[in-house]
């Protein structure tokens, strides 16, 4: 799973992240969504339209498809690949906003073939971005921002002084925070939205499943 | 769960090739990626008109499809809007070179989707409007929410639109007529019951035998406000309340009515719930010059009605008089 | 019980009535005793039409008068066919002096109040045909029962022989038409979930989360068998032998066919066994040359569907593509 | 309720029954129907259309308005009455056989202002060959015919050495006797017939709500 190249980290000798991780950090991502997928469901009957694990597990399924199909040579071309999979197969408002996050990372990423600390925190952050450009959602509007936010910025953190290891990690522990406390929030975005007050007391699926997509990561890398 | 399908993730598959089966007369349906286009599609010097959206609100959009009304539809997964590599192709396919209106239901998903479908269609080279229906009068803090939703008043853009394209009005002509269709209708709906999305297979939320949802969407969700199940009458004054106010209607205005079944209604039951709703405007001095009532933007199986009024001019009535042929609405051919 | 309804006991006036007010155009209602007519009639020289039953299976009957198609429908109560009283005037005033055909669904009820309304209407010297329509081929022991019911292609009977009528088919012509479509169609139904009669209040049967009923009639009553839930292609097989047998559809036969909703299940589900029925009607080489597929004949708010056959001629063919324009039916006008 | 003259009977004396007594069974036979309204409802929701018992309370409640409205003079014009109300207000298969019953009643009882045994015997024999005779059913098909057949027999027994009451009382107990053995039937006429077999095990409800009409005919008379 390693790669035999060491690179240059802030806090000395990192073992970089190479395409190999980006699959399998892919991989993991569909099994888990195909995992909690009924969760997700679940999550998004309470406050939305029953869709969003149904959709994810459908995107994921597809990302796998593409990466048998044309195996990418670089993390870059995996997670380009992986934002046309969830653009053209998830659909809805996460379709477009996970499209995005990962065109934007892959942007991030271009044609490195290995990842270090602050790049891998930089693309989350572009992902981030990509997300809160399309879909406009502030931090506690209760949507998948209030799991990318928290995450970016710890793996922003992490990448002064650590690996790349460390960077997904505290991004993944920061994701799942950052879900768990948009339980009591009342939504400004999405379908969520139109339930007012009666969307205070569950968990945005979106959140969620980012949450997912960034234990994932830092699986894939451990 | 109980329905007529066989693998639930096949269910919007099967449906539309049955659909295209059954009227291909007037649609072809391209099924990968899927989306359903007027058999004559593209009309010469014709503005085209798509719109779309997650599936399980037929007879919307497919059953739209036809002279005088949608050239394109775009079915998405069971409430799902559907996504660009589908719009695109249908954007393309009934683009005569007059250009292209896409109708477009406010929701984050299908404003997303087909926002990034108008930027590569133009990029392509189409000229491409956009249309948002936002009629819903249920979201009260539209500066909190993703905005009103667009429901019921879908299907009367649709329709007017179409006819402004049918008659040859340009690709601004066409988007100003839908906008307005939109700016004059609102729309309100209760629930009496959920609905199960196939791949869920649970009710999309529970409501006790007393209890109705208030200000409900097309997509399952719960609405704004649960409260204990009234009399027909009483939930109409309580649906149309906030519409008249909203769209300020004024005594010797003309309007269309439009009861739409949510899908598991008896037909008696929306006739029972225009009656009221009639009486209520020939009481506010408003006289109903155009009717609709049956299912024709539904959400699955779900109990319940929406509620529309659209305020007429002369242009509006005139076409939504003019000739409409698609498998669920036909007149005047 | 939830329902879109007033007082129980008022369903049927306060349906009807809104119905009236939305098409206006189109018919008259006439409130007591309860009838509604078309609403030019009696139209000069022609024969008249009229059908009628219980109510509950809206849009039938008076979804279906208008120009081509029925001059009058007598709603009864919920499931309860109508009483001389309402037959013998609705009779009359469509009576132009050609006579009137009655449309009957073959059930006791029915049968009984239809047959003495005709012996009045005939004693103030109206000229009275009985079509009887039992098309239903889930009654297989007709010699030990009240006989075969009139189901789906109840609809059918109305439009062909509404068509025939408008052509200016004299009264035995047009009661020979009908009695054609009649021995040319079979149906067959199934139930996913029971519906429940407004003065009943609860629902007609009990069904567990994994059955359904093969072979239901449209009151709600029970089907034959009850057996185990399955796909919809299995359901669409089961329901299609015994018409395809009892019919004799050999390859070459064109046909029409129709797949009906019982009320409570979504369109698209429709389309879904309406594939199937296509598909397997094409293995045995037979051409779909005409279809019509939605809720037509219902139970309320029941889930389920019927599909009719029916063989088609170029006469039968040409009276089905003749303009109708009634409440739910219309095209060419 | 008895009236002041009385007529021969085949027993000896018999008070014979009058018009107020037609009345009183018509109003007693609504009373019925109303209390037992959920009860045919049921009877008719297992082999039926749940119709019955909306239908027959409809239909009497129709009997009491007209009664109301024209007073009758004789039974026979009472039953006239009762026939034409409730072939206008039953509807259904109900309606035409009751309606037909009342009505041979009616011209079996003719202008007569006081009936005896035998002659009430024969009403009652008149109006089960209406309900034959419109609805062709035999006894065993699981109809009304099977409280009406054997309550005209049990009339015409008693009548031959009974006054009125007891040729009502053995019809009533014939007729409610009757509508028990149709239990275990299955029903070849009516709607209840497209059961077969699953009609068994259920009680006929036309047969249940003629054997209420006769017991209310009963109850006027004692
Ligand atoms: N404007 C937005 N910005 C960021 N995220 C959003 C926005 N709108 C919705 N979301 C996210 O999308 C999730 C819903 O996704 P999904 O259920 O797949 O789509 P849909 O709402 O169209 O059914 C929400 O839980 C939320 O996290
Ligand atoms: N052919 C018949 N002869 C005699 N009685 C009949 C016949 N058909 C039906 N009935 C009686 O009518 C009853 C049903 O009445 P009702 O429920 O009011 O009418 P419907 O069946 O039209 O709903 C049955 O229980 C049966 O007793
Ligand atoms: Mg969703
Ligand atoms: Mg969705
Ligand atoms: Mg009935
Ligand atoms: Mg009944």
């Amino acid at each position: 799973m390693r790669p035999c190249t060491l690179l240059p980290s802030a806090g000395g000798y990192d073992v970089g992240l190479d395409v190999t991780w980006a699959v399998k950090w892919l991989t993991l991502s569909a099994q888990a969504m195909a995992e909690h997928r009924v969760e997700l469901i679940e999550l998004d009957r309470a406050i939305g339209d029953s869709d969003h694990g149904e959709n994810m597990d459908r995107g994921f399924q597809a990302v796998l498809d593409r990466l048998a199909e044309t195996p990418p040579d670089t993390p870059g071309a995996a997670l380009k690949l992986t934002a046309m999979a969830l653009m053209s197969k998830v659909g809805g408002a996460a379709g477009p906003l996970y499209g995005t996050a990962f065109l934007r990372a892959a942007t991030a990423l271009g044609d490195a073939a290995y990842i270090d600390a602050p790049t891998l925190a930089a693309a989350l952050g572009a992902a981030r971005d990509g997300i809160v450009a399309r879909g406009k959602a502030e931090s506690g509007d209760k949507t998948m921002v209030d799991a990318w936010t928290p995450a970016v910025d710890a793996a922003l953190a992490a990448a002064a002084g650590g690996d790349t290891l460390s960077v997904l990690i505290a991004a993944a522990e920061a994701a799942e925070a950052g879900a768990v406390a948009t339980d009591p929030l009342v939504a400004r975005k999405g379908r969520a939205s139109y339930l007012g007050e009666r969307s205070a007391g569950h968990r945005d699926p979106g959140a969620a499943s980012s949450a997912l997509i960034l234990r994932a990561a830092a699986g894939a890398a451990a | 769960m109980k329905k007529l399908i066989n693998d639930p993730r096949a269910v919007v598959d099967e449906s539309v090739e049955g659909f295209g089966l059954a009227h291909a007369d007037l649609v072809t349906v391209h099924p990968e990626p899927k989306y359903v286009t007027r058999r004559d599609a593209p009309v010469a010097g014709k503005v085209g008109l798509v719109s779309g959206g997650g599936s399980g609100h037929e007879p919307l959009h497919a059953g739209f499809v036809g002279l005088g009304m949608l050239d394109a539809a775009v079915p998405g997964a069971v409430f799902t809007s559907p996504t660009p590599d589908q719009i695109i192709p249908a954007t393309l396919a009934v683009n005569s070179g007059a250009g292209v209106v896409h109708i477009v239901k406010n929701y984050t998903g299908d404003v997303l989707n087909f926002e990034t479908a108008a930027e590569m269609a133009q990029a392509e080279g189409v000229e491409v409007r956009t249309v948002l229906v936002n009629d819903d009068v249920a979201v009260e803090d539209s500066l909190y929410t993703a905005g009103r939703r667009g429901v019921g008043g879908t299907v009367l853009v649709e329709k007017i639109a179409g006819a402004a394209a049918e008659r040859g009005d340009d690709l601004d002509a066409v988007a100003a007529i839908g906008d307005r269709v939109n700016q004059n209708v609102r729309t309100m709906g209760v629930a009496l019951s959920a609905c199960t999305v196939p791949h869920a297979g649970t009710p999309s939320f529970d409501l006790e035998d007393n209890e109705m949802e208030i200000g409900i969407g097309i997509h399952g969700e719960p609405g704004r406000h649960r409260i204990a199940m009234e009399a027909a009458d009483a939930i109409t004054d309580r649906l149309l309340e906030p519409i008249l106010g909203d769209l300020g209607v004024a005594s010797g205005d003309k309007v269309l009515l439009f009861v739409n079944g949510m899908g598991g209604t008896p037909l008696s039951e929306l006739y029972i719930v225009y009656r009221r709703a009639a009486q209520v405007l020939a009481g506010r001095g408003a006289t109903v010059e155009r009717s609709l009532v049956g299912d024709y933007i539904t959400s699955l199986e779900m109990q319940g009605c929406s509620i529309s009024v659209l305020r007429l001019d002369d242009e509006l009535t005139a076409l939504w008089d003019a000739p409409v042929h698609t498998a669920a609405l036909r007149w005047g051919v």
